[in-house]
């Protein structure tokens, strides 16, 4: 039997100014179940608390309302008072008369007195229905997955390692470094890219803390915060890393040459390789497309048709370690984990969609990254600067921003970001490397928000004397040696047209192919570019609305490199947050399935944002949903899809609900 | 055609002794039609079909989960089997679907033929089952488009005379649940008009329960129901219960183009969502 | 009508948006009609058709369902399943006689203070100019 | 000689009967015809050409959901049903339905007599019709009943092509007869119609022998155990009893309820005695023609024919009976 005690509170003169509180209180006792009710000056005070605590024990209460401000607001401090006075805390009941009443109604005297009584009425109704309910604990892995092994993930991967964390840091590609190694210089300091990247991956590969799973994918994630069960499809390297010295005599021998992906297809690299020379693991893999062996072999599985490949096995022959593995095959490595950082960035929009700008068929329309790997001295040219047709050095260079940004004809309408200032770096570095380049850069605005940004595009304009032009190219075209860029001065308001020796595209950020599909295993959501979604773009930056799953860097946005590395040092401290405690407790406000009513539609696991509904079979043969509360989040979905009223929500109860709306008119 | 649905279900019963073949019979008014659940082959001489053949024998699948079970369906039946599939409830490979093409049912009672066809046969869109094992009649071509007629009388109505109508209708309701007993697309352990705790609808048969009972009734079937119109033959005090549910089935199609039981795969409107939908009606 | 007569809604509230929208409207001190009755529930997805239909069989005027605007539900998907479920019910209450007038379904972020309260105008206004359901 | 009413009297008199009393007649809208309470019979309002109503007027005496008596929450005293004292006339009641109410008396009325059920019945006069055109589902005659039978009415009305014939069979008949609009000729009484019957004979013996036949499993396969039948029937009487907490009182509640529906026999503990609708079919016939003639010596059935006619499956009292006959352990 239940015996409510309801305490209407003052609030100073916040409430009691707006309704006649005498009128609740009484209205209050005459409520169904109500043993006392009582009104006070400032119920969340000290002595407010200890006055409910003392009515506790005094009436032997097992039901409470506070008839108060917003639940929003003091909830948890009234669930502590009341657990205090040795009551189970979710007994508790808040009617909203201050924010939802005499702050609304403060007009009208009588009408906010009759509405706060309901209020407190529709409180009383559902208080009367409260069960007892206990948090529960699910213990924590300490053990974090990091998806990606660019800068941002080297980064929060480091970090969770250094505070004393296994880190599994896993990377799709032969080597980590990601982006940020293809880059020549970075602005806007102008420092060397692989110089401050470098030293990094090698404490990577060096960390006691950190084991590398390299040229690797996410197969599948189950499981739920402190406790992720992920399944990880190493591909085969057809080189056995375990005997593997890296030693390089293999790549330095191997015949058969193909366009390099590190380089953008500038320069070749062997079929047996590792992308660049600081590549960690420094270690190769043997590129299946192209290997003249495995074309061998599989002419052989095809029955020998048509022209016979060459039995090539130069390098297995030349392996001082007999590390060459033809049947080394793809992998599953099952890892638990209790956190994943995602940290998958970006790749380069690929300037093929403008048809406009020659849809990629011009050798000298290159895009900004193409240009890094020729400025760099390890790059295909060794750092000189030649355009990829005839070799020629160029000496007028135009470049067109926004290319795949910004740009709602492609779809692309969102700014990248970066594009501005790394073509203004693209003009300094060429006038330091030729002083004779002229440059000319299409830009429609130059975004410069950044420490020493401002300053670094005049150096671009002042020092290095680019000369930019507002306006987006409408065409760029051959015309024997030269490119034509057509465009319309926008200040001047007339047309334009420059013959470039050489054309940079400055195209922007995407999210990497497959971002989509990683978020699906994630249950983690992403927008119409696939840039994943964070729990608050402000306040949460780094969290997913998945519990233990965070996410940093490009992979959620255009990002440069402080930011990125900003964001995996963030994620990173939000995992070692997690991981300070040994078991995480999880809110009772769960749904549950009564299982003699449940039919077994399923109806709920479709709806379910979370996947937190499964089925089973009863001993009886039936089929019944049941809900993992480490899963649930609590929103009742199930429950409002639910036609048998299987399912049902703790703490918001169909009864409750029912309750509260037949209070209004009992 | 009577022969061939024999033959089939004889076959599959000699084929399947633990079996159970569900058909139809000559009622005992010696002119209508009644189901009936054959257990041995011999007797298959029993089954008939012609177009007093209403009943909906997909419903009898439920009570005969996890056995082996022949039925003989018409159209509208089969989309039923479409939805219990759909909704898990029941396993494909242990049924054995004798669909029919269908004619047209005939308005029928007991010791009585009228010579119209059953309303909802009048307006019936597709005459070749959406699912069978083995289809007895040539497939017939769908009817163009849907007749929403009796739907926009209604519609046409001013809200009190809506609410009159509905209000007499459901007035006359004696709670006997005809309608959800020969409901295919009820089959809920308890439903919510029994459940006590709590009480969804109220304990007294009387017009304000009658109201939320038969609202609830037809909300339950929205997106479901695939007008096999079993609920309205059933009832005894003749409420149109079938102008409830089209409605319901006219506004899902307009709001999620979904029809009910034209295959067993695709998700139903309340299981999904799509962002960009605006729903004008609603906002 | 009467002029004494004062509609009777009840307000399914979701706790994220629309229910700390309610709250601003209040911190910000913005008066609306006192007709309005709110339950707080976790989302509006929580809101079983049934709970609408059992209302309005109560005798209720008006019964609003507030959630976070598409896309900013705070369980992702919650307002897209509301969305459906009230989207078709609308309809069919009118279809029986009950004025979708009466039934809303607003979007209400917990910063649209003002907003909340704009919403309970009206529709307070509306139900008002209808005058008593016709029983 | 006979008293007859000419059809134009008849409707003076049905005028004057509803001013008086509350009139309960069969109106047939929507194609279905009930007995609803008419207020002002217009001719053609009142349908006299019905030939039975879908359901049985035994709603008037107990009625579909009735508060028995309630709870005052203050001072926890009973508070009695209202019992409107308002006097009701059911006119063109079936001789078979009037049969029904008299089985149901035989319960209601025996001690403890129910008081709710009493009252309605005093305050109530039943004028009957005489079956002209029975339909086929009828067999009133093979329960001792008959298209004619007047007894168990207080007037019988018999429709002739020259006016309806009256007779009062009881003192509360002859004084709501309408001496002044009666004229006595000599109107031949037509000829009471033909009803198949059916065998009875033995029914109770072979039933008491054949509990456990595994035929009452095998009927109801068909069956959607819904509550068509009980409901329709004219002397089923089974009732659920429901308490609900209102504001200021709680009411007890006596609603129809069906021996077919899953669960009407579940008992504490979840456990159900009559767990499958063999078993419920089963009660459902051994109740009209076993347990009821036993205890009361009439078979609880009147042969109206509604059950036969609304069952969804057609599942056939008739044909049952004749089936057990057939059953032989």
């Amino acid at each position: 039997m239940a015996r409510v005690g309801v305490f209407i509170c003052h609030c100073g003169t916040n409430i009691s100014g707006a309704m006649d509180i005498t009128r609740v209180v009484e209205a209050a006792r005459k409520m169904p179940m109500v043993v006392t009710a009582s009104d006070n000056k400032y119920t969340c005070s000290e002595p407010g608390q200890a006055s409910v605590r003392q009515a506790i024990a005094d009436n032997k209460l097992n039901r409470v309302v506070i008839a108060a401000c917003s639940p929003r607001m003091h909830e948890p401090t009234f669930r502590k008072a009341v657990a205090a006075a040795g009551l189970n805390p979710y007994l508790l009941e808040i009617a909203n008369i201050r924010e939802q009443c005499s702050w609304v109604h403060a007009h009208d005297r009588k009408k906010a007195t009759d509405k706060a009584i309901e209020l407190v009425k529709i409180a009383v109704a559902k208080v009367i229905r409260h069960e007892p309910l206990y948090p529960r604990e699910v213990p924590v892995t300490k053990r974090a997955l990091v998806i990606g092994g660019g800068i941002t993930g080297i980064q929060a991967a480091l970090d969770i390692a250094n505070a004393g964390h296994e880190v599994v840091l896993l990377e799709q590609e032969p080597t980590i470094g990601g982006r940020m190694a293809q880059l020549d210089k970075t602005f806007p300091t102008l420092d060397c890219s692989a110089c401050i990247l470098t030293p990094k991956m090698v404490d990577v590969a060096n960390h006691p803390n950190i084991r590398l799973i390299t040229y690797a994918e996410i197969k599948e994630v189950r499981g739920f915060v402190g406790n992720f069960k992920v399944e990880i499809m190493q591909k085969a390297r057809k080189v056995d890393h375990t005997k593997c010295t890296g030693c390089g005599t293999c790549w330095q021998k191997c015949p058969e040459k193909s366009p390099s992906e590190f380089d953008l297809g500038l320069g070749n690299r062997p079929s047996i390789y590792i992308p660049f020379a600081q590549a960690v693991p420094a270690k190769p893999v043997i590129d299946t497309d192209h290997c003249r062996y495995i074309k061998y072999l599989q002419w052989v599985a095809d029955g020998e048709q048509g022209k016979k490949p060459p039995e090539c096995r130069i390098c297995e022959k030349i392996c001082p370690t007999g590390s060459i593995a033809w049947d080394q095959e793809p992998q599953t490595i099952t890892e638990e984990f209790g956190a994943v950082v995602v940290a998958t960035g970006f790749q380069v929009y690929d300037h093929r969609h403008y048809e406009e700008y020659g849809g990629g068929a011009y050798p000298d329309v290159i895009s900004g990254m193409q240009l890094e790997r020729l400025m760099n001295a390890s790059g295909p040219t060794g750092g000189e600067i030649i355009r990829p047709s005839d070799g020629a050095h160029p000496k007028t260079v135009a470049f067109v921003c926004c290319v795949g940004s910004r740009d709602q004809a492609k779809g692309r309408t969102y700014c990248s970001k970066v594009c501005c200032m790394y073509t203004a770096k693209h003009a300094i570095m060429l006038k330091e490397h030729d002083p004779h380049v002229q440059c000319y850069i299409f830009y429609i605005d130059v975004r410069a928000g950044g420490k020493d940004f401002e300053e670094f595009y005049l150096r671009a304009l002042d020092d290095a004397g680019a000369i930019y032009i507002k306006g987006r190219p409408s065409k760029i075209y051959q015309d024997g040696k030269k490119m034509i860029v057509l465009g319309e001065d926008a200040l001047m308001g007339r047309p334009i047209e420059v013959a470039a020796d050489l054309v940079v595209l400055a195209t922007g950020m995407e999210p990497r192919t497959g971002a989509d599909r990683l978020a699906q295993k994630l249950n983690i959501s992403y927008n119409t570019y696939h840039f994943l979604v964070e729990a608050h773009p402000k306040l949460r930056p780094v969290e997913t609305q998945t519990d233990g799953i965070f996410v940093a860097g490009a992979c959620v946005g255009p990002r440069d490199i402080p930011e990125s590395v900003a964001q995996g040092s963030a994620a990173a401290a939000k995992v070692v947050g997690l991981f300070s405690r040994d078991a995480l407790v999880t809110d009772p406000v769960t749904s549950v399935v009564n299982r003699d009513r449940c039919i077994g539609c399923l109806l709920c696991i479709a709806v379910c944002p979370y996947k937190a509904i499964d089925c089973e079979t009863t001993r009886d043969k039936r089929v019944v949903a049941v809900v993992n509360e480490s899963l649930c989040k609590g929103c009742g979905l199930c429950v409002g899809a639910c036609r048998p009223k299987a399912v049902d929500l703790r703490g918001f109860t169909s009864q409750q609900i029912l309750e509260e709306v037949n209070s209004l008119w009992s | 055609m009577i022969e061939i649905i024999r033959n089939k279900a004889k076959e599959w019963l000699e084929k399947n002794e633990d079996g159970c073949v569900i058909g139809y019979e000559r009622a005992s008014d010696g002119m209508t039609a009644r189901p009936v659940f054959i257990y041995e082959p011999h007797m298959m001489g029993k089954l008939i079909f012609d177009e007093t053949c209403v009943h909906n024998l997909s419903k009898y699948l439920l009570n005969r989960r996890g056995t082996r079970t022949a039925v003989v369906v018409k159209p509208c039946d089969s989309r039923g089997i479409n939805l219990l599939i759909n909704e898990h409830q029941l396993d494909r490979d242990s049924i054995y679907i004798i669909g029919v093409v269908c004619p047209g049912m005939k308005e029928s009672h007991f010791g009585r033929i009228e010579d119209h066809p059953l309303s909802k046969c009048r307006r019936c869109l597709h005459h070749t089952p959406a699912v069978y094992d083995v289809l007895v009649g040539e497939p017939q071509p769908e009817t163009a488009s849907h007749d929403y007629s009796d739907v926009a009388r209604i519609e046409g109505m001013s809200l009190q005379e809506r609410n009159a109508f509905w209000k007499e209708q459901f007035g006359r309701c004696i709670r006997c649940y005809g309608c959800r007993q020969i409901c295919i697309g009820c089959y809920c352990q308890e439903c919510f008009v029994d459940e006590l705790d709590p009480l969804w609808v109220g304990i007294r048969s009387c017009p304000e329960d009658n109201w939320i009972w038969n609202i609830g009734r037809a909300f339950h079937l929205s997106a479901r129901c695939i007008s096999c119109g079993e609920c309205e033959r059933v009832c005894p005090v003749g409420i149109p219960l079938m102008l409830a549910n089209r409605k319901l089935e006219k506004e899902s199609a307009d709001l999620f183009d979904f029809e009910p039981g034209m295959d067993a795969a695709t998700a139903p409107p309340f299981a999904t969502f799509i962002k960009e939908e605006t729903l004008e009606k609603v906002e | 009508m009467e002029l004494t007569y004062e509609p009777r809604i009840v307000g399914f509230l979701c706790n994220w948006c629309s229910y700390a929208g309610a709250d601003l409207a209040g911190t910000s001190r913005t008066n609306y009609p006192a007709n309005i009755r709110i339950i707080r529930v976790p989302c509006s997805g929580r809101v079983d058709p049934l709970f609408i239909v059992k209302a309005f069989q109560l005798g209720a005027d008006g019964v609003l369902v507030a959630g976070c605007h598409p896309g900013d539900c705070h369980y992702s998907d919650g307002n897209y399943h509301t969305r459906r479920r009230v989207g078709l019910l609308r309809p069919f209450l009118d279809y029986l006689g009950l004025d979708k007038a009466r039934l809303r379904l607003e979007w209400v972020s917990a910063s649209e203070g003002k907003r909340f309260s704009e919403v309970v105008l009206s529709f307070t206004d509306t139900l008002i100019k209808m005058g008593p359901r016709s029983s | 000689m006979t008293s007859v009413i000419v059809d134009n009297n008849l409707h003076i008199w049905l005028k004057e009967l509803a001013e008086k009393y509350i009139l309960i007649a069969p109106v047939t809208s929507d194609g279905v015809t009930l007995f609803k309470h008419v207020k002002a019979p217009e001719v053609g309002s009142i349908d006299l050409q019905f030939l039975n109503t879908a359901v049985s007027p035994k709603g008037y005496f107990f009625p579909l959901s009735e508060t028995i008596f309630s709870i005052g929450v203050e001072r926890g005293d009973v508070i009695a049903p209202m019992n409107a004292d308002a006097e009701v006339v059911i006119f063109g009641i079936r001789p078979c339905d009037a049969a029904g109410i008299a089985l149901i008396d035989r319960v209601f009325l025996a001690e403890p007599v129910d008081i709710s059920y009493k009252g309605k019945r005093d305050r109530t006069i039943l004028i009957g019709l005489a079956c002209n055109t029975p339909s086929p589902e009828c067999f009133c005659t093979s329960v001792g009943g008959g298209p004619a039978n007047p007894m168990y009415l207080d007037i019988m009305l018999t429709h002739t092509p020259s006016g309806y014939i009256v007779q009062a069979i009881t003192g509360k008949g002859k004084e709501l007869t309408p001496v002044t609009m009666v004229e006595e000729k000599d109107v031949p009484s037509p000829p009471t119609p033909r009803i198949a019957a059916i065998p009875m004979e033995g029914v109770r013996e072979i039933m008491r022998r054949n509990f456990d036949s595994p035929y009452w499993d095998r009927v109801a396969d068909r069956c959607i155990h819904c509550n068509i039948c009980s409901y329709v029937c004219p002397c089923c009487y089974c009732f659920d009893i429901r308490d609900y907490a209102g504001k200021d009182k709680i009411d007890r509640v006596r609603s129809w309820e069906s021996c077919q529906s899953a669960g009407f026999t579940r008992i504490a503990g979840g456990h159900d005695p009559r767990p499958t609708k063999g078993a419920r079919l089963r009660q459902r016939w051994y109740h009209k023609l076993l347990y009821y003639p036993t205890l009361f010596g009439d078979i609880k059935c009147t042969g109206c024919g509604r059950c036969v006619r609304s069952c969804p499956v057609n599942i056939d009292i008739r044909e049952i009976i004749m089936d057990v006959q057939k059953l032989n352990v």
